[in-house]
């Protein structure tokens, strides 16, 4: 095993086992932690795959913001009796199964995955020597200029959307 | 298009017979008064039985061709055409519809109370449908016209009908769509296999492959044979016209039950030929049934609608049989029963929709001894009963004849079945005429009763004297109609004959298709 | 030299573990965690599909997936706390008025 | 031509009118539109029988009826001797009824109506005499069928009277239903319906056969047996003559003008039309005689206990048309005719006669309740014993000349024949005594009816008995015109009026051979006439013995053999219970609406059950979708 | 493959319409702050909506399809024809809301803007040549659904029918994702076109992961167009929702998973047709039967036009399943004539609401036709149409859609669907016989308004017409799709 496939190994186990503390612990404080925890084995993951600007928008923006909003509705519900009642519903031994057969296509059918295609131009030598987040940037205000107007208005709506719905109005 | 004859008239005068209706029914919308919708409607019937009037007069009868024929594209991408027509076979019905539409009006005048308007709109749309089935000559037009009918019918059933009306309506409703829709199906397989055309005459004239007639065949056997209504498909039949208002029985059993065979003459004889002289035993087979079944449920019925519903599907049954034996004089005489069943069918719901009025019953032995009541009415309904009951003398008995002889002539033994239909006919009708008409009065009834019976109005009377005039025409002139089927009747079963392979279809088709 | 397949079947992994979560917790908060979790284990093979193709589509779209991950979370929670100030309770089995 | 037409033609512009306007305008004066009408036919029929004596056969078409095909029939006229003998009959005796009935009707509800019916049935009994082929045959088979329906029912708010029509013309029907397929079957087999191209042609059917279930038959007996039952059915033979004696529920001017001298004769009529055909079939032919030799003495038989004045005569009526079966079945078609002619004058007579007894009891019918009115309706009966001595074949009346030829030519009919004669000479034994029994019941003896009733005893009105007088008349010397030529040389002027349409008779006897059977049949009559003066003249209390004594045959006699409660109880019982608890209250009820019903049901309860798997859990809804795209993965690639 | 190209402004001029529904939205948020009378708000959007309807017909000359962004956004007939659709739509479910939301206590002027931004979104994703827009058409289209769904704030079924719709879509969005992910991970790209040449250079046809990742891109557009069984929202959803919402998304969601579903299955998988058919028969037979069976038990009447519409994706899935670019066609047109009938449907359903009544359950029908014969007439029109049945629209719809099932052998598709159609009148028929047939049993007002009248009239008249006279509308959908 080389090095780079121990390492691969243990971060590969690591988000694994994470994601399964995530869906099985009866806290969701404690399963935001996990997630937490996950997430920054995952932007250590695009790091080794030498997507630094993916890793930080992952930890930024992912852990800073998201979880954090999770943290918060958390708070805010005030979920106290939760750590009382069963975390799993009736159908759960479905739900397993499912994970279970789904991983299992997925391994027979993804496994031997290769490949295949002519290479882009995006080498890791071509990335290295513009620097990374240069690159995505370029790409983005050209090649994807248009799905990036398109996220702004999601963004956009997310906003008008939260407001809508959890601002207490006076009628 | 050389083999039709265009509309020789200044104007377009089939589509104006078929689409005035409908323009009058837009013209009842902007109108309030009861009285003034049904003065209009009156006038609209009439205008359009006037209408078809240059039909008779010009029609040739010499020829097979089709004639007044219009042709306008319609949806051109699909190759669909707005092509309508007239032959010997269709322009009888065309009199049929227009007649029993003014009557029908007429019957209605003050048995329908509430929504009037709709009524009578829900009348003409009827009546344009019922014409434009009986002119299309493109498959996708007959089809809308087709389907497009169920929707008013539907309608006067379930608005205006009896007690059980809904469940009649639903039932009427949801029974003829799924036989349709199984047409549906073979109407655009067939648009493929003629090559994407569905005019009517160039879809007779192709050949087809034993197999796809077959499939075909009973496609549109679905359709027709629970619109006519062929024993075992016939259970609509009785709730809907038992809970219909007169005029709906009246068109139902009038024009509606016809389409059925007539989309036998129109589609399934001529198309599949081959497929035809297959189905011509187990048609034969279910028509008897269907006669002999009708008539003896008809001798255990307690409701006068029900009985002459049923007495429909014995009717219908020789209609079908009249077809299928696939001779001039089984054709012909079934197309003038139909004719016939119409009128006598219709005159006796009318009428019994006229005693209802009275009475508020339909239960046969809640009546007797009507004769000394009301002679006028008993005088006409025994007219109607003998012409159900083929009398010589009246129009039943040219139509049953003319069917038993061909069926006779085809098939012996069906047609010796088919004619025990006859004596129990008269079974069951006389046993009605008298269980009503005569022995005791029902003092109920009386002038002295609670409920005093009047005898037939003006307005009644009117109503009903065209059709016994036309029962003793026909009668006593059937040429007067069958003059007109002749050639076209000919035609057809000529290129019958012509086209039909030989023996050994059966195991032909058997092999092609295992 | 790892080989992409490992990549993919760790995503793989997660991504049913992500299934398994939405399917068997009862708690809304990591039914949507579980989620996260879905999408999560998309951005892992698209970013390694991306490396290994030597293509930056891949990683654009994670952008974006990261991007949309953020206004559903806004949204998706104002939605459960629209509902919770009505019913107080995210416990997906108790959510069952509209039914049938 | 318009002359022949005008003859049925007046009767129906009578009913037409008399339908049309009699209830609001013409009311009790129908009788004069009616009587002129008939009269008129009455003229112009013995014109064209003078026509016809002078050796025109008359064959004219009126117009094209059906067209349809290579199936083609006229409207059009016929009138040969057979016909003008049967015009002749059919107007004189409707004229004399008519006459007789504007006194036995009068002052009833439905005078006009009465009369209207009458003048329908003229017609359609001239156009059924008169028709050139066999449908307008058929057309006025049927029409006479229906006015034999409006005027057995006549009375409608009797339920008798009501069930009895029905039953006259659905037992008709019966018979139609076979004589219809003849009339098809004969189109099919000659190419027309006209009796001239029939009947020239009638020899391309000989040998011809035809498969029915299987078998082959042969096909002019079919046609012939399939005609002869029509026959069967409107003249009341075995086994379809249940419906004659209900008919005496009409009006007795009806029995006597329809149940005894015409309609009913239709059917003897129809036979001897359709000679050149059964001429070619034995099988037919002997079957006619059968047919009518048994009814004859199964009816005379019924005839003897009957204590019902017109029921005696009904089936007396029933008897005779045996004979005259039994005639055509030998071959002796003028016989046959001969019979039917004098019969018509004797029985309309008859019938006449015990309708003005029962006027003058006021419906009064059952003869146990009668006697003794010879003093007070000395008319009656006379002609009342004249028409008996006729019937009963005494020598030098009607019914004499025409009984002596069936009963000889059914001797001369070879083995077959002489049984026939057998049967015939034992039921003009039974003719006579019930006929005598009739007389004696009715008129002899001591009034046993109800003092109020012995009180207006009367002799009928002027326009009752005159008719009856004239009737007496035929009934006395319509028999002259076939005196046999045993006792005078071409007496038989109708046999040979006839001959150009019904042939000569075949088969040849002895003087003495005849002179013997001629004895015989006189010895019966007397014989007879004996027995009844022994049994209800000299001895009242004789007929109770021997009542009690043979109870079961009385009982059997009495029940007319029990034919209505085996048709009853085998028939139409079963019918009427089959379609209302079987067919419809199983087959169609729960079966095909089972199905109809049960398929819609069906897919109910499934949306019903399906709807439960909308649990409104969302994890429900998220298991559903990842189910569903396990299930495609493992479908779609694994399985494929 | 892969270019860095430069910004190219020439490529706006094809987003114009898009650009124009989107200022449109801004405006009326800013709008929504000034003026206080939500019809103003209305009358802007609507007659934003038409500048861009008129923007389209303009593009509508380009005959040949042409690419912007970098291959990303395709302007051809296919996507204007849909985007026609979705402007119908949005103006029809604007007219018909105006009064609704005022009686629901939900009139924000946030609404209206909501409702042009998923306009927006369905607009790029009928545009979409790249999976990558695909997938952010589909988000802003969804999250603004999820918010419209959710906007009766007060209503405990609105919320519930926004949290699932909500979680739902998040659970298809991430297979949806997967899908994408493999898909560019074999094929190197993300754009439709590249993808079909990939599969052919790369002789990827009958790779098994190709088809996992197509698997899943069906299953996540499926869940869009509600076929069975990823249509278990829908009920829900469309009980829940509001009125109007309902009527919006039971057309534009739809009709955009359908131009994405055309489009990717099409343009990206063409040569994989026997594949994905594999897929699509089973689902839309078993769509069209659990559509048909249980609407049948349903009484509240916009759950079971929430099951009539499952089963519509399921005749409108025989268009796609024919493969050929006829059947495309009528897939499309039929998407054009469901939008007439069922918004008239939704509306007539609308005008019932009114303060404390709720108007959507069965017998709340009862006896309309006594006291509103209009409203009756047009409703049993709607129904009709729904079925099919001629002279209407619907009947129009279906006939095409099984001409082409037909024409590409699936006779026993169209057997089956004809058959469950003939089903699925009975629930319609029920519609009209409370309405008809039944006595009233309340006083039922009917809360009308110009707008709503406005689009009545529209969706009546355009089922009777294109029901008479199909031609006009089969001619512009063959143009536009067939070119």
């Amino acid at each position: 095993m080389t090095l780079p496939q121990a390492f691969f190994a243990y971060i590969g186990g690591m988000i694994v086992v994470l994601s399964l503390l995530v869906v099985t612990r009866k806290n969701p404080v404690h399963s935001v932690m996990w997630m937490l925890l996950l997430f920054v084995h995952i932007a250590a993951l695009y790091l080794f795959l030498n997507a630094e600007f993916l890793a930080a928008i992952q930890i930024i923006v992912y852990a800073g913001a998201i979880l954090v909003l999770f943290l918060f509705v958390i708070m805010l519900l005030n979920l106290r009796k939760e750590e009382t009642e069963k975390r799993f519903q009736r159908q759960w031994p479905f739900g397993a199964g499912i994970g279970v057969v789904l991983a299992v296509f997925f391994v027979l059918i993804v496994g031997k995955i290769d490949v295949i295609p002519p290479l882009g131009q995006y080498s890791i030598d071509a990335i290295r020597s513009e620097g990374h987040i240069m690159t995505v940037g370029k790409v983005l205000y050209t090649e994807f200029l248009l799905p990036f107007e398109i996220a702004s208005l999601i963004l956009l709506v997310a906003i008008i959307g939260a407001v809508v719905l959890a601002k207490k109005r006076v009628e | 298009m050389e083999n039709v004859i265009f509309n020789q008239l200044s104007y377009p005068v089939l589509t104006w017979t078929v689409f005035l209706p409908v323009i009058g029914a837009v013209f009842l919308l902007f109108m309030s008064s009861a009285q003034v919708i049904r003065i209009a409607t009156l006038f609209v019937t009439i205008a359009t039985f006037m209408l078809s009037f240059p039909l008779f007069k010009q029609f040739d009868k010499t020829t097979h061709m089709m004639q007044f024929v219009e042709r306008h594209e319609w949806i051109p991408s699909w190759g669909i055409h707005y092509f309508i027509g007239i032959d010997g076979i269709s322009i009888l019905f065309i009199f049929l519809t227009t007649l029993l539409s003014i009557l029908c009006v007429l019957v209605s005048w003050k048995s329908v109370e509430n929504k009037v308007k709709e009524f009578h709109i829900a009348i003409l749309t009827m009546e344009a449908g019922m014409l434009g089935v009986f002119v299309s000559l493109d498959f996708f037009l007959f089809y809308i016209f087709w389907e497009a009918m169920l929707i008013p019918m539907f309608l006067l059933i379930g608005v205006w009908g009896g007690t059980q009306r809904v469940y009649a309506a639903i039932k009427f409703f949801l029974y003829t769509l799924v036989g349709s829709v199984l047409m549906l199906v073979g109407i655009v397989v067939l648009y493929f296999a003629a090559g994407r055309t569905l005019d009517i005459l160039v879809l007779s004239s192709l050949q087809y492959s034993l197999k796809l007639q077959f499939w075909l065949f009973l496609a549109f056997f679905a359709a027709f044979a629970v619109k006519v209504p062929m024993f075992p498909f016939h259970t609509w039949l009785p709730d809907a016209h038992t809970e219909a208002p007169t005029a709906g029985s009246v068109i139902l059993a009038g024009v509606l039950l016809k389409m059925g065979a007539y989309g036998f003459l129109r589609f399934s004889i001529p198309m599949f030929p081959d497929a035809t002289r297959i189905f011509v035993k187990p048609v034969f087979i279910l028509s008897v049934i269907g006669i002999i079944y009708g008539a003896l449920v008809c001798l255990a019925q307690k409701d006068l609608k029900r009985l002459i519903a049923y007495s429909s599907v014995s009717h219908m049954g020789f209609v079908t049989l009249g077809i299928f034996a696939l001779n001039a004089q089984g054709v012909e005489g079934g197309i003038l029963q139909m004719i016939n069943h119409g009128i006598v069918t219709g005159a006796l719901f009318l009428m019994i929709g006229m005693m209802y009025e009275r009475t508020h019953t339909r239960v046969i032995a809640d009546y007797g001894g009507f004769a000394t009541l009301v002679p006028w009415y008993a005088g006409l309904f025994i007219i109607l009963t003998f012409a159900s009951i083929g009398l010589p003398g009246t129009n039943g008995f040219i139509g049953e004849f003319l069917i038993l002889f061909g069926a006779f002539k085809a098939q012996k033994l069906y047609g010796v079945l088919a004619a025990t239909g006859v004596i129990l006919g008269a079974g069951y009708m006389l046993w009605l005429y008298q269980k009503v008409f005569w022995e005791k009065p029902n003092p109920d009834y009386a002038a002295s009763g609670h409920h005093h019976v009047w005898d037939l109005d003006l307005r009644e009377v009117i109503t009903l004297a065209p059709l016994i005039i036309l029962i003793f025409w026909i009668g006593f002139y059937p040429e007067a109609l069958l003059s007109f089927m002749h050639s076209s009747v000919e035609h057809m079963l000529q290129n019958l004959n012509t086209r039909v392979a030989g023996e050994g279809l059966l195991a032909q088709l058997i092999t092609e298709i295992f | 030299m790892v080989p992409l397949s490992w990549y993919i079947v760790l995503s793989a992994i997660v991504f049913s573990i992500g299934v398994f979560g939405f399917l068997a917790r009862r708690n809304l908060i990591i039914v949507f965690m579980s989620v996260e979790l879905m999408l999560n284990s998309v951005n892992i093979s698209l970013v390694a599909f991306s490396h290994y193709l030597q293509s930056m589509r891949g990683q654009i779209l994670v952008f974006f997936i990261i991007t949309v991950a953020a206004a559903e979370a806004a949204i998706g929670l104002a939605i459960l706390i629209a509902f919770y100030r009505n019913n107080p309770t995210i416990k997906v089995d108790e959510i069952n008025l509209l039914k049938g | 031509m318009l002359k022949y037409t005008l003859i049925p033609l007046l009767p129906l512009i009578s009913f037409i009118i008399n339908i049309l306007f009699g209830r609001s305008i013409i009311k009790s004066k129908a009788h004069w539109i009616a009587i002129p009408a008939v009269a008129g036919s009455f003229v112009l029929a013995l014109s064209a029988f003078m026509d016809v004596m002078a050796g025109n056969v008359i064959n004219i078409n009126v117009y094209t009826w059906i067209l349809s095909g290579n199936f083609q029939v006229p409207v059009g006229f016929l009138i040969d001797q057979l016909t003008a003998i049967m015009l002749i009959v059919v107007t004189s005796i409707s004229t004399l009824i008519f006459i007789y009935s504007v006194g036995y009707m009068h002052g009833d509800g439905g005078y006009y109506r009465f009369f209207a019916y009458l003048s329908l049935f003229v017609f359609s009994m001239l156009v059924l005499v008169m028709a050139n082929n066999f449908l307008l045959l058929y057309f006025g088979w049927e029409a006479v069928g229906l006015c034999s329906y409006f005027l057995i029912g006549f009375w409608f708010h009797k339920k008798s009277a009501a069930d009895a029509g029905k039953k006259a013309f659905i037992v008709n029907r019966f018979g139609d239903f076979g004589f219809g397929l003849g009339v098809i079957l004969v189109f099919l087999t000659f190419g027309s319906l006209e009796y001239t191209q029939v009947f020239s042609n009638a020899n391309i059917a000989l040998g011809q056969t035809i498969n029915i279930l299987g078998t082959d038959v042969d096909l002019i007996t079919l046609i012939c047996l399939l005609l002869f039952c029509g026959a069967v059915g409107k003249s009341a033979q075995m086994p379809l003559h249940v419906w004659l004696p209900d008919a005496m529920e009409g009006p007795t001017p009806v029995s006597a003008l329809i149940h005894a001298a015409t309609m009913v004769t239709a059917g003897v009529f129809l036979v001897a039309r359709c000679n050149p055909l059964f001429s070619l079939s034995h099988t037919a032919m002997n079957t006619v005689a059968i047919v009518g030799g048994v009814t004859a003495i199964f009816a005379a038989s019924i005839g003897l206990v009957q204590n019902d004045i017109k029921r005696v005569i009904a089936y007396s009526t029933v008897s005779q048309l045996g004979y005259m079966f039994l005639a055509l079945g030998v071959g002796a078609y003028s016989a046959a005719i001969f019979h039917l002619y004098t019969h018509a004058y004797f029985k309309a007579l008859l019938f006449l006669g015990s309708g003005s007894v029962i006027h003058a009891l006021h419906d009064e019918q059952n003869m146990q309740n009668m006697g003794g009115l010879k003093k007070y309706m000395p008319v009656t009966y006379a002609v009342f014993i004249i028409a008996t001595l006729s019937i009963t074949g005494i020598p030098g009346l009607a019914g004499f000349f025409s009984k002596d030829e069936i009963l000889w030519r059914a001797y001369l009919g070879g083995e077959l024949g002489r049984g026939m004669w057998l049967l015939g000479t034992v039921a003009a034994l039974m003719t006579a005594f019930y006929s005598w029994r009739l007389i004696y019941l009715t008129f002899h003896g001591k009034f046993r009816g109800t003092h109020e009733k012995e009180h207006h005893l009367h002799e009928s009105p002027k326009v009752i008995t005159v008719p009856l007088m004239f009737l007496a008349v035929g009934a006395v010397l319509a028999g002259y015109v076939g005196i046999p030529p045993l006792l005078r040389e071409h007496g038989d002027r109708i046999g040979e009026f006839l001959a150009p349409v019904l042939g000569h008779p075949q088969g040849e006897g002895s003087h003495s051979e005849e002179l013997m059977v001629m004895g015989a049949s006189i010895f019966v009559a007397l014989a007879g006439w004996g027995v009844a003066y022994m049994m209800y003249v000299k001895n009242a209390e004789l007929p109770k013995k021997i009542g009690s004594m043979f109870r079961p045959i009385h009982n059997l006699l009495y029940n007319k053999y029990y034919v209505d409660e085996l048709y009853s109880k085998t028939f139409v019982q079963p019918i009427l219970k089959m379609s209302d608890k079987v067919i419809l209250g199983f087959f169609d009820a729960k079966i095909i609406e089972g199905i109809v019903n049960g398929v819609p049901n069906l897919i109910g309860a499934f949306s019903r059950q399906f709807r439960k798997v909308q649990t409104g859990l969302l994890s429900n809804y998220g298991l559903a979708m990842a189910l569903g795209a396990l299930a495609i993965i493992g479908y779609v690639i694994f399985m494929r | 493959m892969e270019t860095a190209s430069t910004i190219t402004l020439a490529g706006f001029r094809l987003i114009i319409p898009e650009l124009t529904i989107i200022c449109v939205a801004l405006m009326l948020l800013l709008l929504d702050l000034i003026v206080k009378k939500k019809g103003v708000i209305a009358a802007v959007g609507i007659a934003g909506t038409f500048v861009a309807l008129y923007g389209t017909f303009k593009l509508y000359g380009i005959s040949e399809p042409v690419t912007a962004f970098s291959d990303m956004f395709v302007l051809d007939g296919y996507g204007n024809f849909f985007k026609v659709i979705f402007y119908l739509n949005v103006i029809l479910t604007i007219c018909i809301s105006l009064k609704y939301m005022t009686v629901e206590k939900a009139s924000f002027g946030e609404y209206y803007a909501l409702l042009l931004f998923a306009t927006a979104g369905m607009m790029f994703m009928a545009s979409a040549a790249d999976l990558i827009v695909i997938y952010l058409g589909l988000e802003l289209m969804a999250l603004s659904t999820y918010i419209l769904a959710g906007l009766m704030r007060k209503q405990l079924r609105s919320n519930e029918a926004a949290l699932k719709y909500f979680f739902l879509g998040a659970f298809s969005s991430a297979f949806l994702l997967y899908g994408i992910s493999l898909t560019y991970g074999l094929t190197g790209t993300t754009n439709l076109k590249e993808i079909a040449a990939s599969l052919i250079t790369l002789n990827l046809a009958e790779n098994p992961i190709v088809f996992l990742g197509l698997i899943f891109l069906v299953v996540s557009f499926g869940f869009k167009i509600a076929l069975v069984p990823f249509h278990m929202w829908a009920p829900d959803v469309y009980e829940g929702a509001p009125t109007s919402i309902t009527a919006f998304m039971s057309v534009g969601p739809k009709a955009a998973g359908f131009a994405v579903m055309g489009r990717v299955l099409f343009d990206a998988f063409g040569g994989q047709q026997v594949q994905w058919n594999s897929i699509l028969i089973p689902l839309a037979v078993i769509t069209m039967a659990a559509g048909s069976i249980i609407a049948l038990a349903q009484t509240n009447i916009k759950r079971m036009l929430a099951y009539s519409s499952i089963a519509h994706a399921g005749y409108m899935l025989l268009g796609i399943i024919a493969g050929t670019p006829g059947g495309l066609t009528s897939t499309v047109n039929y998407l054009m004539i469901y939008t007439f009938m069922n918004i008239g449907a939704f509306a007539i359903i609308i005008m019932l609401r009114r303060e404390g009544f709720q108007g959507e359950n069965l017998e709340d029908y009862m006896g309309l036709a006594k006291s509103h014969p209009l409203a009756s007439a047009l409703m049993l029109i709607f129904m009709f149409s729904l079925t099919g049945i001629p002279p209407t629209a619907g009947f129009v719809g279906k006939f095409y859609v099984f001409l082409e099932a037909i024409n590409s052998g699936y006779v026993y598709l169209a057997v089956i669907a004809v058959i469950f159609s003939a089903i699925s009148a009975f629930f319609y028929l029920r519609v009209v016989m409370y309405m008809y047939m039944k006595d009233p049993k309340q006083e039922v007002v009917l809360t009308t308004s110009y707008s709503m009248n406005f689009a009545l009239a529209v969706t009546a008249v355009m089922v009777l017409l294109i029901g008479v006279f199909p031609s006009f509308l089969l001619n512009l959908v063959r143009v536009s799709i067939l070119g």
